[in-house]
């Protein structure tokens, strides 16, 4: 189990330095950074200052050799625009970004766990088909538009929720309910088809040749199994999720993480950009890490390796 | 016998590491161990044991798909790794035990049986055609079935089919592995009656793999039987399955179950100790499950031996 | 001896399909009764049907079946939930995928119990050690807090064993138990079944492909061709007189070390089995029957032949050592 | 086939059938340029509407634009950067599956590597990121979005792939003496051919809905090219008193992709497909 | 369904009054709760080039001098008076008994600081050039202070009163640059008590602020400022009463708000223009075709620039015929060339220039996508296809240093200075932003800035206009107009710099 652990963590590892690499590549593809920096107003006499003041003027290895050693201890430099360490900035979003997170997840979990066992156990019915339907019109949704679509009812019309910000716990509702709308129809799906093929699998056959329970094979014998892949890809879904909440961040003007990479892409801010593409990627390979580990925990036959 | 045989395999393992991920720790699998055998020509060798014994291995690695971790296989004398995968399909060519899964399902019966002509590059279409459309008669399908997919056939069918595939090139030897043990008993006949009259019709050389004594009983003129990668015992099939010396075939022996009531069940008595191919005991890999193991048989490996020019026996016991 | 199982006018159809047809058959307590076919014959699916275990598009049709005195097929899915497992229990062919992985062997064993029985767990554990250790599985502690795929394949065929031996059956329903096993540890596991079916009065409704099996286990034998049984009798009669041309085909079709010689061709039987649809008379095997006539396209007539032994067939062959 | 599957997809393909011909001829049948602007009529509101008028069916939009031209022509900017989007990534996640699945040891390490940087990656962000540094162009949206969804594609081929590797035609197919690229073609591609093609259903409806991302955040199809998600940015402002602007680029988003989600489930039910995530 | 759909949406946003339950105004918590779509992410004012930025350092901050909104005349501030020694030196005599936030009293020693600090090569200001004219600050007693320019600035005291806000120094020097960023004060009216990067500010009202001063004791006790960055996002805030006050509203909604009956609206043409500009000194390729006069004339004529300026910026906007606000000091219409709008004149000068057909170019922007997009269809209706990157401001900005934009759409706001100095240099004095490279305009700005004779400079701005409208280097396109959305309990006035002052608000 240990051996198995470090070997994770190992390529986990292998895999975040990649995506650091990419990370720094990416912020080179556009032109001067140091005249985006210098904002609107300035001279090329302050260009000149910022570059060599943001220490732009010197060979890209050196810069991306710098980068990836202070990047390591945590450190990811200073915002162009915010004045600010990054790590500090992202430290202060990150809460905004995580709740969304969660939120969108339990709700998402919420809906889509009984659904896709009612749709299992009900296969072929109309409980079925309503409940892939649902997934399906969920996966059509553009979030923004849901987003959209959600304030006008709820923030306007009825005036129960708030519409942006993140005051309350109320603030999140809608965001989270946007969110989960992206999760549902895979875990839905998920469900089900696990659900199916525990239902239909021989060791269900023998539970009930062994005179159990429905509920007892339903929720002992079936759930277990099929709910093992769900429990690791949520890990997995909430990593895509966090990191596919720049649009609902925009939307709800949730300042999370997802929105200051938003700003800092329109704004050149590249060592935000840079940071916060690492520190989801590394936030995902992280949750991938756990669901592994997890699923070697649920999973009897996975712990002994 | 001074003629070179035309199969001969020589001192030949192979190992597998276990796979994974990019750091998972190797662990070393035997599943063939040392084994050293010749085939004369027109010969049918019979290789039997349970499941995990390597049999499955030593067929791939004569076919040449796996690579040996050490040995040779010889084909008329010419090692197999020098030669090419054309010259190597003209000399072996395979019939597999599944006859569900050895068939492309996206491709028609024609296409099917004239692959190994066509993926030699140097046969024109009509001579492709023609070869094809014969073949197929010979093995009892007609040429509507020729166009048709493998899913509108059944197991005999498509069983037939494979094996017109494995004798397009007109091969000097076919290795069946476990040709038959997919099929119910009526259709089993029918294979393997066919298998029977084409060796004869067109001299093959047969490598035929089962766990089914009696099958081998029937096809063999020689039989090996293997147990955790090891040869343990080889004979000719009268007197092997007259004179069974290892205690492996001896159980293996008295475990088959014929058709005829009144003899009850044997005690083959080997306890439940199952063989593990990634554990591998010391001494003599059958000693835990021997029921006349001796000291030394936990110890140390047992020699080779010859008790009659055609025997070969691996064993502490005499 | 008493039937413990009285099955007559079986159907069982799966859409248009037509699985099992007018099967008829009776097992009696410390008797094995084996059902013998090949694949597609209806086999597996006549042992679920009379177990209420089909799957949801199989619709299952009796004149009755009798378990131990009672008519079975108007019970209610609670009443057969009380006695699939306690009275009536059944083993599979696959052990490997038949144990739940999840679960420890303990805990699966002591389960079923648990449920029929009011035991305590530490009682139900004390049950589940000695039958393991009955049924042949040494260390059964140890084994206990296990999970399935820690076990050999022939150690979890003894753990489904015990398991369906747990509350004492009446009726053991083995669905080609050693098929997926090795040959040393099938001679086993029928041993052990034949040792337990002495032991314990069981009535066995063996299920299996292998003729084999058949000869060296079974008491009575019902062979099934396209969903039908159509010859059945004691095992002795039945293969020193097989009377139905399959039958005869099937044995024929069997390689015997020592009985057939080396280039001789093994008897055979042309062409596949047909599927049923509903509607279809007459002989399902005329089409691969030798000695079929136009009268096979009508409805077949039973045949006593014998005690105990009777064949559906308009050809019966009676002749005695027919055989080839 | 459950029959109301059947009956989803045909509507799926009905849907898709219905934009895919509005996208090819629409922008010439609707008698209206897509760039035209009239600042004289401005957000006129669409014809069942108080206001609107039979000259433009779906009314204009905030430059006095035919809003039904726009949607018809964003059909087919949606449709191209699926269709586009899709051949690329499919192109790259399907070789590097393939030669994954089938060779196995180093090169799967390899490949298996670069699936799990590349899930590793957050895909809005990163696009959004190129987009915004380069500058927004079609290509790029299309180059960018090719690039980074292949990863489904890669996983199925390379899952499906090293199923088919291990079953006996393949075998067969060595034995016979193909080349590895043969087996490749002809014995590996066409058996995961019908996974692929659902990967692909999803993968576009993806894409397009991505695009509409990028395009509402302003950096995905450039002005004054009517993407969906486009139309729904510059209309956002006007919902409130002109609801129809982001209702009907809205919808018509939401029913094409899922028409193409419904095309994809009934493929998969068809095939019996597992889509691996 | 669409149908049901769309109307009950409609329905719903003309219910908006009557539907909106628990989010009233908060007269009666004294809270003005303000909505702006540009988060300041540094407030220290000196640190971030965002008018968002300035316009909260007029709340906090006082300067030295204060510059009336509606006449523009400058007043005392923190300076009692001042004296302008010659063309380089100004002293300034400043207020005795003002105090800071944190109660300490301001002195010469405060300025001296504060304007060495932000006028050094080294300080990273975010808009150097709003501070580098200075040479240094010295102190010539408690509560005087002489400050001297690296070279004369007519404009001197406009800066001094919009974007020199004075630090206190003790304070600062004590927590550092970065604590003061987190938890800054000034001497203005509202003292910041929260505030969160990028995401909000709370003033309340500063009850040591000085009474006699001309911005007044603040009327509203607390601000509540909110950065929301969705301008949709932002109207649903105000439209379900949550916010107060926007700012920036689409024009296109001006008229369907002030029919909401929670609402007021309110509008004032600010200094910024909005321009375009063009390739004369072909910097993006040496031959490019607007290169050639001719051709920029017909750009000139191609636009509709008074149709934009009624139809799509709306609420007065007019066109400049200058290139600089018409209010501003030296910006003399009369001297400029104009160019009405008359697309076949513009026609016959493409192909007099030698492009009958048109061509092929790139118009880069930052501004309302659909204004581009309308000045994209009137270059098209001429035969000249402009691909249009619709970039962010700053990515916009970066490019256009670069010299990559051959067309480039984008506004200037003048620092709200009123002189021609404010505009004028940045496009024509061979900055990043001059796309003309014409030594004469450039001599001729120098001359009009190194004076501070009224006559002198007027008679050099003129010629310069002059030159740059007959060579139609760069198109004033329209003025700018602010909108205003605030809630009807709110008494509110704009003024045209674009700086809201809240501490002028009242509740009614």
């Amino acid at each position: 189990m240990i051996t198995f652990i470090l070997r994770r963590t190992c390529l986990a590892l292998v895999v975040v330095l990649t995506v650091m690499t990419l990370a720094f590549v990416l912020t080179r593809l556009s032109g001067d950074l140091a005249i985006s920096i210098a904002g609107p107003g300035s001279t090329q006499a302050d260009v000149e200052v910022i570059r060599k003041a943001y220490g732009l003027d010197r060979p890209v290895l050196v810069q991306f050799y710098d980068w990836t050693r202070l990047a390591l201890t945590g450190d990811f430099g200073s915002s162009f625009f915010f004045k600010d360490k990054v790590a500090t900035l992202i430290a202060q979003r990150m809460p905004v970004t995580l709740s969304l997170g969660f939120v969108g997840l339990a709700l998402a979990l919420s809906i889509s766990l009984p659904l896709g066992i009612l749709a299992a156990l009900y296969e072929n019915t109309w409980i079925d088909r309503t409940a892939t339907m649902l997934a399906m019109i969920g996966q059509a949704m553009p979030s923004f538009w849901l987003g959209l679509l959600l304030m006008i009812v709820f923030g306007l019309q009825l005036g129960w929720l708030p519409i942006s910000g993140t005051g309350s716990w109320e603030h999140y509702v809608m965001p989270g309910i946007v969110l989960a709308f992206t999760a549902i129809p895979a875990l839905t799906r998920l469900m089900r088809s696990g659900m199916i093929d525990a239902l239909s699998s021989d060791y269900i056959r023998t539970a009930r040749a062994k005179g159990l329970s429905r509920s007892s094979i339903i929720f002992k014998h079936a759930l277990r199994n099929a709910a093992i892949p769900v429990v690791s890809i949520a890990a997995v879904q909430l990593g895509f999720m966090l990191g596919g909440s720049i649009v609902i961040e925009t939307v709800f003007a949730l300042h999370g993480v997802g929105y200051l990479a938003w700003e800092s892409i329109s704004k050149n801010d590249f060592p935000v950009v840079q940071a916060v593409v690492l520190v989801l990627a590394s936030l995902y390979i992280g949750l991938t890490l756990v669901s592994d580990i997890l699923n070697a925990l649920l999973d009897p036959r996975l712990r002994g390796a | 016998m001074s003629t070179t045989p035309i199969l001969s395999v020589s001192h030949l393992s192979c190992q597998f590491k276990s796979q994974g991920g990019l750091f998972q720790p190797t662990r070393l699998l035997r599943a063939v161990d040392d084994i050293s055998f010749t085939l004369e020509e027109g010969r049918v060798l019979g290789i039997v044991g349970e499941s995990g014994c390597g049999k499955t291995t030593l067929a791939r690695m004569i076919l040449g798909l796996q690579k040996p971790s050490s040995g040779e296989v010889f084909v008329q004398g010419a090692p197999l790794s020098s030669l090419d995968r054309r010259a190597r399909a003209r000399l072996i060519q395979p019939v597999f035990q599944d006859p569900f899964s050895s068939l492309n399902p996206k491709q028609t019966i024609k296409d099917i049986i004239s692959l190994p002509l066509r993926a030699q590059g140097t046969f024109e279409p009509h001579e492709i055609e023609r070869r094809t459309a014969a073949l197929l008669e010979r093995v009892g399908l007609s040429l509507e079935q020729g166009l048709r997919v493998p899913s509108e056939l059944s197991g005999g069918q498509r069983q037939r089919v494979a094996i017109a595939r494995a004798l397009i090139l007109e091969p000097r030897i076919v290795i069946c592995d476990e040709p038959t043990s997919a099929l119910d008993v009526s259709v089993q006949a029918q294979i393997l009656n066919l298998l029977d009259e084409l060796r004869r019709d067109l001299k093959l050389t047969y490598v035929f793999i089962s766990h089914n004594l009696a099958v081998v009983e029937h096809v063999a003129s020689e039989v090996m039987v293997m147990y955790l990668g090891r040869m343990v015992e080889r004979n000719q099939t009268a007197d092997l399955f007259k004179t069974p010396r290892h205690p492996y075939t001896q159980a293996l022996l008295a475990s088959v179950l014929t058709p005829e009531p009144g003899l009850g069940l044997p005690d083959v008595g080997l306890g439940d100790i199952m063989p593990d191919p990634a554990h591998l005991p010391t001494g003599c890999r059958f000693h835990p499950r021997c029921l006349k193991a001796l000291p030394q048989c936990a110890t140390q490996e047992p020699p080779l031996r010859k008790p009659t020019d055609h025997a070969v026996l691996e064993c502490h016991l005499t | 001896m008493s039937a413990i199982l009285e099955v007559e006018g079986l159907a069982v159809r799966f859409g248009p399909t037509q699985a099992v047809r007018h099967a008829h058959f009776t097992v009696h307590q410390g008797e094995t009764h084996c059902i013998v076919g090949e694949s597609g014959c209806g086999k597996s699916v006549t042992s679920l049907a009379i177990m209420n275990l089909l799957a949801r598009n199989g619709h299952r049709h009796a004149q009755k079946i009798i378990f131990a005195g009672e008519d079975i097929q108007a019970y209610s899915d609670r009443q057969m939930e009380e006695i699939r497992g306690n009275r009536m229990a059944m083993i599979f062919q696959e052990p490997m995928t038949s144990l739940n992985p999840s679960y420890t062997i303990g805990s699966q064993l002591t389960e079923v119990l648990r449920r029929h029985r009011n035991v305590s767990q530490a009682e139900a554990e004390a049950r589940a050690m000695a039958l393991m250790a009955r049924v042949g599985i040494t260390a059964p502690a140890m084994r206990l807090r296990q999970y399935p795929h820690q076990l050999s394949g022939g150690l979890r065929q003894r753990v489904m064993i015990a398991m369906a031996l747990m509350c004492e059956p009446e009726l053991l329903i083995a669905d080609e138990p050693t098929t997926a096993l090795d040959v040393t540890v099938q001679a086993q596991i029928l041993r052990l079944l034949a040792e337990l079916k002495q032991e314990l009065g069981l009535g066995i409704l063996l299920i299996t492909h292998d003729l084999g099996i058949v000869a060296r286990v079974a008491d009575h034998v019902s062979v099934m061709y396209a969903g039908e049984v159509i010859e059945s009798g004691r095992t002795a009669d039945l293969f020193a007189r097989p009377a139905h041309p399959y039958t005869r085909g099937l044995i024929d079709c069997v390689p015997v070390p020592g009985k057939i010689k080396a280039g001789e061709p093994l008897g055979s039987i042309p062409g596949t089995v047909p599927v049923m649809k509903e509607g279809f008379q007459g002989c399902a095997f005329r089409f691969r029957c030798a000695s079929a006539t136009d009268a096979c396209t009508q409805d077949v007539p039973r045949h006593e032949i014998g005690a105990q032994h009777h064949v559906l067939c308009h050809h019966p062959v009676t002749d005695k050592g027919s055989r080839a | 086939m459950p029959r109301l599957t059947q009956a989803s997809f045909v509507i799926g393909l009905g849907i898709v059938g219905v934009v895919l011909i509005a996208a090819l001829f629409g922008p010439w049948l609707s008698g209206h340029d897509a760039f035209a602007q009239d600042l004289n009529a401005r957000l006129i509101p669409p014809v069942w509407m108080e206001g609107g008028s039979t000259k433009h069916l779906l009314g204009t939009d905030q430059l006095g634009r035919d809003y039904l031209t726009r949607l018809l022509y964003g059909a087919r900017i949606s449709l191209f950067i699926g269709v586009l989007t899709v051949i690329t990534s499919g192109v790259i996640g399907t070789s590097l599956g393939v030669l994954g699945g089938f060779y196995g040891g180093r090169i799967d390490d390899a490949v298996l590597f670069l699936i799990t940087c590349r899930l590793s990656i957050p895909v809005v962000l990163v696009a959004l990121a190129v987009v915004g540094l380069i500058g927004s162009s079609l290509t790029l949206v299309v180059a960018t979005l090719g690039l980074l969804l292949w990863d489904r594609f890669a996983v199925v081929a390379r899952a499906t792939t090293m199923q088919i590797r291990s079953l006996d035609y393949v075998n067969a197919a060595w034995c016979s003496g193909s080349s590895p690229l043969a087996i490749m073609r002809d014995e590996i591609l066409p058996n995961i051919a019908s996974h692929l093609m659902v990967v692909c259903t999803l993968e576009i409806a993806l894409a397009i809905l991505l695009e509409a991302s990028l395009s509402f955040l302003g950096l995905g199809v450039p002005p004054p090219l009517p993407s969906w998600g486009l139309m729904i940015a510059e209309g956002k402002d006007y919902m409130f008193f002109s609801a129809w602007v982001i209702m009907i680029p809205g919808l018509a988003l939401f029913t094409l992709v899922l028409g193409i989600n419904l095309v994809g489930d009934g493929l998969r039910r068809a095939f019996g497909t597992q889509v691996i995530k | 369904m669409i149908r049901q759909t769309l109307r009950s949406l409609l329905l719903g946003a003309a219910l908006l009054g009557t539907a909106v339950t628990g989010a009233q105004a908060q007269k009666a918590a004294d809270t003005l709760r303000i909505a702006m779509r540009d988060a300041v992410t540094n407030i220290d004012p000196y640190y971030n080039n965002l008018r968002t930025g300035v316009v909260m350092s007029h709340q906090a901050w006082d300067m030295l001098v204060y510059r009336d909104p509606d006449t523009f005349a400058l007043k005392p501030l923190l300076a009692t008076s001042w004296t302008l020694v010659d063309d380089k030196t100004i002293d300034f005599q400043l207020r005795s008994g003002v105090t800071f936030h944190d109660g300490s009293a301001f002195s010469a020693d405060d300025v001296v600081y504060t304007i060495n600090l932000v006028s050094s090569a080294d300080s990273k200001v975010a808009v150097p050039t709003n501070t580098n004219w200075i040479e240094k600050a010295e102190k010539t007693g408690d509560l005087s202070v002489r400050v001297t320019l690296k070279k004369p600035n007519p404009a001197a005291l406009e800066y001094f009163a919009l974007v020199v806000p004075i630090y206190p120094k003790a304070y600062r020097e004590k927590v550092g640059a970065d604590g003061y960023a987190k938890a800054p004060i000034g001497a203005g009216p509202y003292r910041i008590s929260k505030w969160e990067a990028g995401k909000e500010v709370t003033f309340e009202r500063y009850d040591g602020y000085w009474a006699a001063s001309p911005k007044g004791k603040p009327a509203i006790k607390t601000l509540y400022v909110r950065f929301v960055p969705d301008a949709t996002t932002e109207m649903t805030e105000l439209l379900a009463q949550r916010v107060d006050w926007i700012w920036n509203v689409n024009p296109d909604q001006f008229d369907n708000l002030s029919k909401m009956p929670t609402l007021q609206m309110a509008r004032k043409e600010s200094m910024r223009i909005g321009y375009l500009s063009l390739d004369a000194a072909g910097r993006y390729g040496a031959g490019n075709p607007l290169t050639n006069q001719k051709v920029r004339q017909a750009i000139a004529h191609a636009i509709d620039r008074k149709t934009i300026a009624e139809k799509l910026v709306t609420g007065g906007s007019r066109v400049p015929m200058a290139p600089c606000y018409p209010g501003q000091f030296g910006c003399d219409s009369t001297a400029a060339v104009t160019y009405d709008y008359d697309p076949a004149k513009a026609k016959a000068l493409l192909a007099e220039a030698g492009f009958p057909n048109g061509f092929e170019t790139e118009l880069v922007s930052y501004v309302l996508p659909q204004w581009t997009a309308s000045v994209q269809g009137y270059l098209q209706a001429v035969g000249i296809t402009a691909r249009v990157s619709q970039l962010q401001i700053q990515a916009a900005v970066a490019r256009s240093w670069e010299g990559k934009n051959p067309l480039y759409m984008a506004s200037w706001g003048s620092y709200s200075i009123n002189d021609v100095s404010a505009i004028m240099p940045n496009f024509f004095s061979f900055g990043g932003d001059d796309y003309a490279r014409d030594p004469e305009m450039k001599r001729l700005l120098e001359e009009a800035g190194a004076s501070i004779d009224p006559e002198f400079r007027k008679k050099s701005y003129s010629a310069a206009i002059k030159r740059a409208t007959e060579q139609a280097y760069w198109l004033p396109l329209h003025t700018y107009v602010t909108t205003y959305g605030f809630s009807k309990s709110l008494s509110f006035t704009p003024y045209p710099d674009e700086l809201p002052r809240f501490y002028l608000s009242k509740w009614n």
